[in-house]
């Protein structure tokens, strides 16, 4: 692909630990994200799902350096971020926003929205002083808020509308990547249609990119370029969209999809249920982490981890963790529900 | 001191002596029968810490109180001032620097130690001993030598003819210590300990009362000596207990927790009165309250000006506003009891209209701006406050600033100061010591000349009093110093004040002495 | 946790140090010369020279500084220039009296302050609210000295019910007791009150509130515990000033305690009582904010001390 | 209707006084709920979904007031119980699951002290058998390693896993009623799928009734029996689900339909419906969905129609359904073409 | 109407509503205040209080100071003396009166400046953590341990005796109180997410720390500061035996208050009235203080 790679992590990981007993030393750790690896192009929408707790938001947020990653690099426009002094760090802020999961938290609960948008278009200095609220107005009512709830408190709205005005902050200073972490989650499908709209005419627009993490997979599939699959702090597939909703390669991803309920209730059907319990992060399962619950597990699964790859029969870019996509491809194997 | 505690009530009666009479002429070994009545626990509850037990370690009022009742002098001070025998029966004077003292035989200290020349000599050494640096080794000061003649006789050469001897020995800074006591600390001193560390823990004298405890601070309590020399004293045990707030002291009484209440202040005196069972002991005192000035200094350098604010300065106002009466106005620095006090010697009368004209004549019609001193004595404050008031009519204008008392003491000692307001008790109740430390030119600063007065006349008038052994001729020179210093004005001589003292109607015979130290021996608790 | 608690009390030598330094250089800036004091109001020079002697003001600073740090590592703290008493036997058992009543009144201050605040926040504006922040206004703008002497005046005197002075029995930790606890009681009621009124508009109090908890368990488990980190923090504050600050109390009460030893060896320049005395606060406040750390941890464990 | 109905909410109007305004959140809500079954309430975010929630437990916050209605719970009018009472239902008898679980969840409590605590209260379980009882709950939603997560504190858990334990903590004492305020929204689609099916599971076992607050018409759809459209603090239509996505008839609600996204089909622009909501304090006098209305005519814009039966398992609140339409009479309000 | 019309409408609304934003807070904030009962009061005594600090002095009929009378000393209030007299005789009103503008200072100042950099130093300390937390606590540590006394007697002999010295003397001890309750506040607060979104908004550091950490921990703040002008009040004129502060005849409130205690029960009228001084300046402030917060606070009540 001749596309300009915006945005490349390489075998990220963060562990927190986990304090235990009276004097609180650290007796193991969350594993949140175990060696994560991918790349975002300009321009395009790169969407991450996967089961609750797999380290999606903790990618997102060491990506944005909230956290201090264990190891690994996230290279933005070339340059290792976590290299960044704290300063270059904040001027590189302006390119690289977010928009946070639990939108009521993030929101200061002493500032008003309209202070809250000012100030961010302040910080990176994007708009002239007089226009900014002129300009927060604007931004409210692109993401379907009113423009005279422009003086209340968050506490003051719904908890979409909380949402909606994360949307207008992070697009306030004009970022070139925006990690969008369940940005329209909370939003009725109106206004999320609307919102989605919204995006994707900026993306077309202004170029933006998204690192965008959701678990509607309609949103999913409207939203993104590329999707990838994360179970367990790790990243199980990448692909095309299109490729990896027509044609999933890892057992996981098709369970996920099974799983989509679907907005007719009459034609309710067959769902992939996963067995077993579902593992945890603290103590992942050794080899591949997801075979605890495969119905194609084998001894192999257990002990080593399967490398993302690309078989001929994939579409180009196509990659997926799993040792038997072969053998389940062909029909080798046959789940063992 | 008003009470509050602070360390600036030493300020008051910075200095003691005395003793009690003690009846002691009458000797009589009946080793006071174990069977005398019980005589009660008398608690008094006095307005600062003890500060040492031993007679070198220190100079202040509270200490004094205590050490008296432990420990002996040669001499005592009666109720006149005159000097009768103490621990010396009696004394003669060899030639004009030579003095020797008779001791009293078989006087054995608390720990059964005997009295013997041996040991005084030893305690005087001590106070003079320059390890030891006591602060009261002024009251040796024109001793060259201490000898012992036999086992009960002391011989002390003077270095001139020293007049006021025998009433320095009657200063409990001159009061005899066991020799053991003695030896100990100087022991102690030898591995590094300090001095008077092993004294203020043992102390050990002679005196109708024996040390129990110390607790700094906190309290000291003294038992009845049975075994005492003379006739033992009433009282079981005595409770000194610091109470440093004056009104809870006054609580104290109330409460019936203590029995003496030191330091009453003016304001309270009706308060005593009108509550059953209690009633306020005033008594007069050889204590002058001053306001000097620094002679030094411009415009206090002229008589004149110093003449005219202390003609400005009405002292009646101040003894009925706000000592509520309690005292006398001062004419000159002595207080009547003490010897040497010329009654007839005449002061300068309140009459501001003068007062103005003087300053005229010294060339401040127009007055000045000035500033007067004091430390935090409710008292003082309120005397400068007044003061304040009164000058201002003559055209003065007068800042007040406090400070605190170490301030006060080292800045006024450096002759910093314009004015402050201080007071003096002549403990030995002798006019020397009246006089000398306060105008002598070889006692600027701290030694307690802080009005810098360098006046020939003046020294040599006191120099001779000192030499001078007749006690008419001694008299007539102080006379003439007092109208001197009238005239001189180094000082606005305001008030001589009367200690106040709440005691419980139970207390019987509880006295207090014009150098303010309590007369305990006789008392009791009915 | 533990690391911290070690790492901590390691700290203590720097803070210790610094207090003697900044203690001893404050003396000795302080104007009013020790031997004058100790000499009293009329002392000849060669008395005044030979007290400095003895006290060994005249050695170079640095060595009077070395020689007070011996004394402070050998915990030997030495004479006092006032009494000549050993420094450690005047200061312990002035030490455990005031502590003792700190201690007590810290009890007091918190028992009626948090109650009094509670009530304030939760009826906020109500009659209750007004009339005890107008009890704390009229306890703060009080002295401690009058509160002491009106109390001592009803109690003790006109009432008879209480002893007026001294330190030890129930009777006598009373008064003083109240006297000292009620300005920390003011403080930590005020504080209260505004960190409550902070918290209760949270949704996880709607949380607890749905759960159908009874009020006093929202407020007091759910509400208070994430409100009481300004209010440790007064406590902790307010421990340690008493321990240093309860001169008045004890001057009323003539109890013998070291708030007053330390006020009047100050003023007395007594050098080696005021340094020890000092160095033991400094020791309890370290202790004590690390203490009150501890509990910032305890009542919020997203707080990250390291 | 032979079904008992567990609760009746009549004409519930709830307001926030604030400065300036009365914000008239939720105007005139009514809707019945059988005992056993689930009421999905859906509706445009801000329409008042989660303050009708609220309403009913009485939760609201200053300058929250429910300022007229009824809320009939079994046979008592909860607007009217007195505190006591009410919080003997709550966490109870009625349960909820707030919208968001981050700052819904006490800071300084471990998950683990939070849900035991709500046993306690309700059936006394001590600290043992709470703490077991809280990591089968924790199982039971699929958290992994409960019995490490329940000595955890909130901020220490993905944003899926703090809402599970919401309803871990809404579920711990079986209630009868379930109120769940987008339960799901931050969960995947696999444990979505398992949550969904507790619930079902509780619904059967125990005869639990659920209001289900969501704007994912996939999870409306297989779990509700009954839906609720709301706009603009009004219930716009009420319906059975079937109903609701067969025959859908208010144009808001059909509106809501089509700006689905499809996980199964490539779309390149979805289809919101146009134009903004409302503001609540400058709400048109007529038909609140007036001006974003394709059909909207001036009686719309007069006239607040009321909600009206048009059919047996269909109530609406719009003026094409009644006698009075003065538009086009051939008006077809078309629903949306599922394909699959 | 239709859509249009309202559309037009708002874009109206919003030309008319464009204004700086600082006047806009500033505004906004001031209506708050104006509609918070309590603030009102608190700030209205607090002007009253200045003006008669200001103006009363104008019109009392004695000399606060010069006015001694033995012969009318420690009268009970009369007509002729409203508050009756002290010990010198002087009106005791007319010394409430000329005291309180110095009282009021001495707090105010002494609160604002102690205030201001304890805050500073507690909000960084709490925000940087680690060594610079370290370091400052335990300096904190250091000053708390410290006599005031001793502070002010140094005080003294390096800067002199003076009003504003005592001032400066009582806003030390303030410093380390206000240090540690602020940074407790600031720990509690850094973590939480609307932070973390400042960060990744790229706010500096004193941004996020004077625009988001400090509203957020205001209240403690300022219940602290209210109060502490009673400390600040009662320390200063503990401190005036020194010579720090007020010196006497001044008629500072707090110097008559503990001055009066010996005149407590005989004459009680000499403490009472400045006491009560005192006590309005602090309900004044306090009052104030909490409408302050409330003013502050999005959720407040009415
Ligand atoms: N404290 C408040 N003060 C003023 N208005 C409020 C307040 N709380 C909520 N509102 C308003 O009430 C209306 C209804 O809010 P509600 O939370 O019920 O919406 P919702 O339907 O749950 O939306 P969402 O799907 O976005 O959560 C909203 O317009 C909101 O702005
Ligand atoms: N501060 C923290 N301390 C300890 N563990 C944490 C912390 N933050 C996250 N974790 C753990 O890291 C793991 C991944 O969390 P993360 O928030 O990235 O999940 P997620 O994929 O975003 O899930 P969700 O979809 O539920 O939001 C979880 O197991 C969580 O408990
Ligand atoms: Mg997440
Ligand atoms: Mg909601
Ligand atoms: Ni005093």
């Amino acid at each position: 692909m001749a596309q300009k790679e915006l945005l490349k992590v390489n075998h990220l990981k963060q562990y927190f630990p986990i304090k235990g007993g009276f004097f609180g030393r650290t007796v193991n750790h969350v594993k949140a994200v175990d060696d994560v690896s991918f790349e975002i192009y300009e321009g395009e929408t790169l969407s991450v799902v996967g089961e609750s707790g797999c380290g999606k938001s903790t990618t997102g947020r060491a990506i944005l350096r909230l956290d201090d990653p264990t190891e690994g690099t996230i290279e933005f426009d070339g340059e290792d971020l976590l290299s960044l002094s704290k300063r270059e760090m904040r001027n590189r802020r302006k390119d690289i926003q977010v928009i946070f999961q639990d939108p009521y938290a993030s929101l200061n609960p002493r500032q008003t929205v309209a202070k809250i948008l000012t100030e961010a278009m302040e910080i990176q200095n994007v708009v002239p002083k007089n226009k900014r609220r002129e300009r927060a107005i604007e931004l409210l009512e692109t993401v379907g808020l009113n423009a005279e709830q422009i003086d209340r408190y968050p506490h003051e709205f719904s908890g979409g509308q909380r949402q909606r005005v994360g949307i207008a902050r992070a697009l306030a200073v004009e970022p070139k990547l925006i990690v969008c972490d369940e940005a329209v989650s909370a939003l009725d499908v109106s206004v999320q249609a609307q919102v989605l709209n919204l995006l994707k005419k900026l993306q077309r627009e202004f170029n933006l990119t998204f690192l965008f993490i959701a678990h509607d997979l309609g949103v999913v599939r409207h939203i993104s370029d590329r999707v990838a699959v994360m179970y367990l702090g790790k990243v199980v597939e990448i692909a095309d969209k299109k490729s990896l909703f027509e044609n999933p390669q890892h057992p996981y991803t098709k369970a996920l999809l099974s799983a989509i309920p679907t907005p007719d209730p009459e034609n309710k059907k067959e769902r992939i249920v996963l067995k077993g319990d579902v593992p945890s992060p603290i103590d992942p399962p050794t080899g591949c982490r997801f075979h605890t619950r495969c119905p194609f597990a084998t001894d192999l699964c257990k002990q080593d981890i399967p490398e993302l790859r690309n078989l001929d029969h994939m579409e180009e870019g196509h990659r997926a963790a799993c040792h038997h996509i072969e053998k389940i491809v062909s029909g080798d194997m046959k789940p063992n529900y | 001191g008003d009470g509050s505690g602070e360390p600036e009530e030493e300020s008051d009666n910075n200095e003691e002596t005395g003793s009690e009479d003690t009846g002691s002429e009458e000797e009589s070994e009946n080793e006071g029968d174990s069977g005398s009545a019980s005589g009660g626990d008398l608690v008094i509850a006095i307005p600062s810490d003890v500060v040492s037990m031993s007679t070198h370690g220190s100079n202040d009022v509270p200490s004094s109180n205590v050490q008296e009742n432990i420990y002996e002098t040669l001499t005592d001070l009666d109720e006149n001032q005159e000097v009768v025998p103490g621990l010396a029966e009696e004394w003669e004077e060899v030639d004009e620097t030579t003095w020797d003292f008779h001791l009293r035989e078989g006087v054995k200290f608390h720990d059964g130690a005997e009295l013997t020349a041996e040991v005084v000599k030893q305690n005087f050494d001590r106070l003079v001993d320059e390890e030891i640096a006591s602060p009261r080794a002024f009251l040796f000061e024109a001793v060259e030598s201490v000898e012992v003649v036999d086992d009960y006789t002391v011989r002390i050469n003077l270095k001139y003819p020293y007049a006021p001897l025998l009433a320095n020995l009657a200063h409990s800074g001159t009061a005899i210590m066991s020799p053991n006591i003695i030896e100990e600390d100087y022991a102690q001193m030898e591995e590094g300990g300090d001095v008077d560390a092993y004294i203020n823990q043992n102390p050990v004298g002679t005196g109708p009362f024996v040390y129990e405890s110390w607790e700094p601070g906190g309290q000291v309590v003294l038992s009845r000596n049975e075994n005492y020399w003379g006739e033992p004293a009433k009282l079981d045990t005595v409770t000194f207990k610091v109470v440093s707030e004056q009104s809870t002291r006054i609580a104290e009484l109330e409460t019936d927790a203590s029995h003496v209440a030191d330091a009453i202040g003016p304001n309270n005196v009706s308060r005593v009165e009108n509550t059953e069972g209690m009633s306020v002991l005033s008594s007069p005192s050889v204590s002058l309250s001053y306001v000097s000035f620094n002679v030094e200094k411009e415009p206090f350098d002229d008589p004149k000006v110093r003449q005219a604010i202390s003609m400005a300065v009405n002292k009646e106002e101040i003894i009925q506003g706000i000592y509520n009466g309690a005292g006398i106005p001062a004419i000159g620095p002595l207080a009547p009891p003490v010897f040497g006090y010329d009654e007839s010697v005449s002061g300068l009368e309140y009459d501001p209209e003068r007062a103005k004209e003087l300053l005229a004549e010294a060339g401040y019609e127009d007055g000045f701006s000035t500033t007067i001193w004091t430390n935090d004595n409710e008292q003082r404050v309120d005397t400068a406050v007044a003061i304040q008031n009164q000058l201002s009519e003559i055209g003065i204008d007068v800042e007040i600033e406090e400070l605190e008392w170490g301030a006060y003491l080292e800045r006024t000692a450096n002759g910093e100061h314009d004015m402050f307001i201080l007071g003096w008790s002549t403990v030995t109740s002798d006019a020397d010591y009246g006089m000398y430390p306060l105008f002598h030119s070889s006692q600027h600063g701290s030694p307690g000349n802080r009005s810098f007065l360098s006046n020939d006349e003046i020294d040599s008038i006191l120099d001779e009093a000192r030499r001078e052994t007749d006690p008419e001729a001694r008299k007539e020179l102080y006379s003439q110093a007092q109208e001197m210093l009238v005239e001189i004005a180094p000082m606005i001589y305001i008030h001589h004040q009367e200690y106040l003292l709440g005691v419980d109607e139970t207390v019987q015979d509880f006295g207090i002495d014009a150098q303010g130290i309590y007369q305990i021996k006789d008392a009791y608790i009915e | 946790m533990f690391q911290f608690i070690v790492r901590r009390l390691l700290q203590l030598i720097p803070v210790l140090l610094g207090v003697t330094i900044l203690v001893f250089s404050l003396m000795h800036l302080s104007p009013g010369n020790p031997a004058h004091i100790i000499a009293g109001e009329s002392a000849p020079k060669d008395t005044v020279e030979q007290i400095e002697e003895r006290l060994g003001l005249n050695d170079p600073i640095l060595v009077q500084y070395g020689n007070f740090l011996k004394d402070v590592v050998t915990l030997d703290f030495g004479n006092s220039w006032r009494t000549s008493l050993p420094v450690s036997e005047e200061l312990w058992p002035k030490f455990w009296v005031t502590f003792e009543l700190s201690v007590y009144s810290t009890i007091f201050s918190i028992f009626l302050g948090l109650i009094a605040g509670i009530i304030s926040a939760v009826r906020q504006y109500s009659v209750a609210d007004v009339s005890i922040m107008l009890v704390a206004l009229f306890g703060l703008s009080m002295p401690n000295f009058w509160l002491g002497l009106m109390l001592m005046q009803w109690f003790s005197i006109n009432l008879g019910w209480l002893p007026a002075t001294g330190w030890g029995s129930a009777e006598q930790i009373v008064l003083p007791v109240i006297t000292l606890g009620t300005m920390g009681a003011a403080v930590i009621a005020r504080m209260t009150r505004s960190s409550m009124l902070d918290v209760v508009t949270q949704d996880y109090i709607r949380t607890a509130r749905a759960k159908g908890l009874s009020e006093r368990l929202v407020i007091y488990k759910h509400a208070l515990k994430n409100a009481l980190i300004p209010v440790v923090t007064v406590v902790g504050l307010q421990f340690g000033s008493l321990l240093a600050g309860a001169v008045l109390t004890e001057s009323v009460f003539a109890i013998n305690g070291m708030g007053k030893l330390i006020v009047d060896r100050i003023l007395a320049r007594d050098f080696p009582t005021v340094q020890a005395a000092v160095l033991v606060i400094a020791v309890i406040f370290v202790l004590v904010n690390l203490l009150v750390d501890i509990s910032y941890k305890f009542l919020n464990k997203r707080i990250d001390l390291d | 209707m032979s079904e008992e109905i567990i609760l009746d909410i009549k004409d519930l109007r709830t307001s926030f006084f604030t400065e300036d305004v009365e914000v008239k959140a939720v105007d005139g809500v009514s809707f019945k709920l059988p005992k056993g079954k689930t009421i999905g309430i859906v509706g445009e975010s801000g329409s008042g979904k989660s303050i009708t929630a609220l309403s009913i437990l009485r939760l609201l916050e200053h300058p929250g007031k429910i300022v007229g209605g009824e809320i009939n719970f079994k046979d008592k009018d909860l607007t009217k119980a007195s505190d006591r009472e009410i919080r003997d239902i709550r966490g109870n008898e009625i349960s909820m699951i707030f919208q968001e679980p981050m700052t819904s969840l006490n800071p300084v409590y471990t998950v683990g002290q939070q849900i035991r605590e709500t046993l306690k209260v309700h059936q006394g379980l001590g600290k043992e058998q709470g703490t077991k009882k809280g990591v089968e709950l924790l199982e039971l939603v699929g958290i992994p390693s409960p019995k490490k997560r329940i000595t955890q504190y909130p901020h220490e858990l993905s944003g899926g896993m703090r809402q599970r334990v919401m309803i871990a903590m809404a579920l711990a004492c079986n209630p009868e009623l379930l109120i769940a305020d987008e339960p799901t929204t931050a969960l995947d689609v696999t444990i979505q799928a398992q949550i969904l099916e507790i619930i079902n599971d509780l619904q059967d076992r125990f005869d639990m009734s659920v209001i289900m607050i969501t704007h994912d018409m996939g999870v409306v759809a297989e779990t509700c029996d009954y839906v609720a459209v709301m706009y603009g603090g009004k219930v716009v239509e009420y319906a059975d689900v079937k109903t609701i996505f067969k025959e859908p008839k208010h144009p808001y609600t059909v509106g809501l339909l089509n700006s689905i996204p499809r996980h199964d089909v490539d779309v390149d622009e979805l289809e919101p419906i146009r134009g903004n909501v409302p503001s609540p304090n400058d709400m048109p006098k007529g038909c609140r969905f007036a001006p974003r209305c394709p059909f909207a005519t001036d009686l719309c814009y007069e006239e607040l129609p009321s909600l009206d039966k048009v059919s047996d398992d269909n109530q609406v609140r719009c003026w094409i359904y009644s006698e009075r339409w003065d538009g086009d009479p051939e008006v077809k309000v078309n629903g949306p073409e599922r394909t699959s | 109407m239709n859509a249009e019309q309202a559309n037009n409408q708002s874009t109206e609304q919003k030309k008319k509503k464009v204004d700086s934003p600082f006047k806009r807070s500033a505004k906004d904030f001031y209506k708050k205040l104006k509609k918070n009962k309590s603030a009102l009061i608190g700030g209205y005594l607090i002007i009253a209080l200045i003006i008669i600090a200001i103006v009363g002095p104008f019109f009392t009929v004695y000399d606060p100071v010069h006015d001694t009378d033995y012969m009318v000393k420690l009268q009970g209030p009369s007509a002729e003396h409203w508050f009756g007299t002290d010990h010198h005789g002087r009106d005791v009103f007319t010394r409430v009166i000329h005291g309180l503008g110095i009282t009021l200072g001495i707090g105010f100042f002494a609160t604002i400046l102690g205030g201001i950099v304890g805050v500073l130093v507690g909000i960084i300390s709490g925000y940087y953590g680690g060594r610079v937390d370290s370091i400052i606590m335990r300096l904190m540590d250091v000053l708390l341990a410290f006599p005031g006394i001793l502070l002010a007697l140094a005080l003294i002999s390096i800067l002199g005796a003076s009003l504003q010295n005592v001032v400066i003397a009582v806003s030390i001890f303030a410093i380390p109180t206000f240090a540690r309750i602020v940074r407790g506040s600031t720990l509690a607060t850094k973590n939480l997410e609307y932070i973390d979104a400042m960060r990744a908004l790229g706010a500096s550091d004193a941004r996020i720390i004077f625009k988001h950490i400090f509203p957020n921990i205001l209240s403690p703040i300022i219940v602290q500061a209210s109060l502490f002008v009673a400390t600040a009040i009662l320390s200063a004129s503990g401190l005036s035996f020194l010579g720090l502060g007020a010196q006497p005849p001044s008629p500072e409130l707090g110097a008559i208050l503990s001055n009066g205690r010996d005149f407590m029960w005989d004459a009680g009228h000499i403490a009472l009235f400045p006491g009560l001084g005192i006590m309005i300046i602090l309900l004044a402030f306090n009052v104030f203080g909490d409408g302050l917060r409330d003013a502050l606070d999005p959720k407040m009540k009415k």
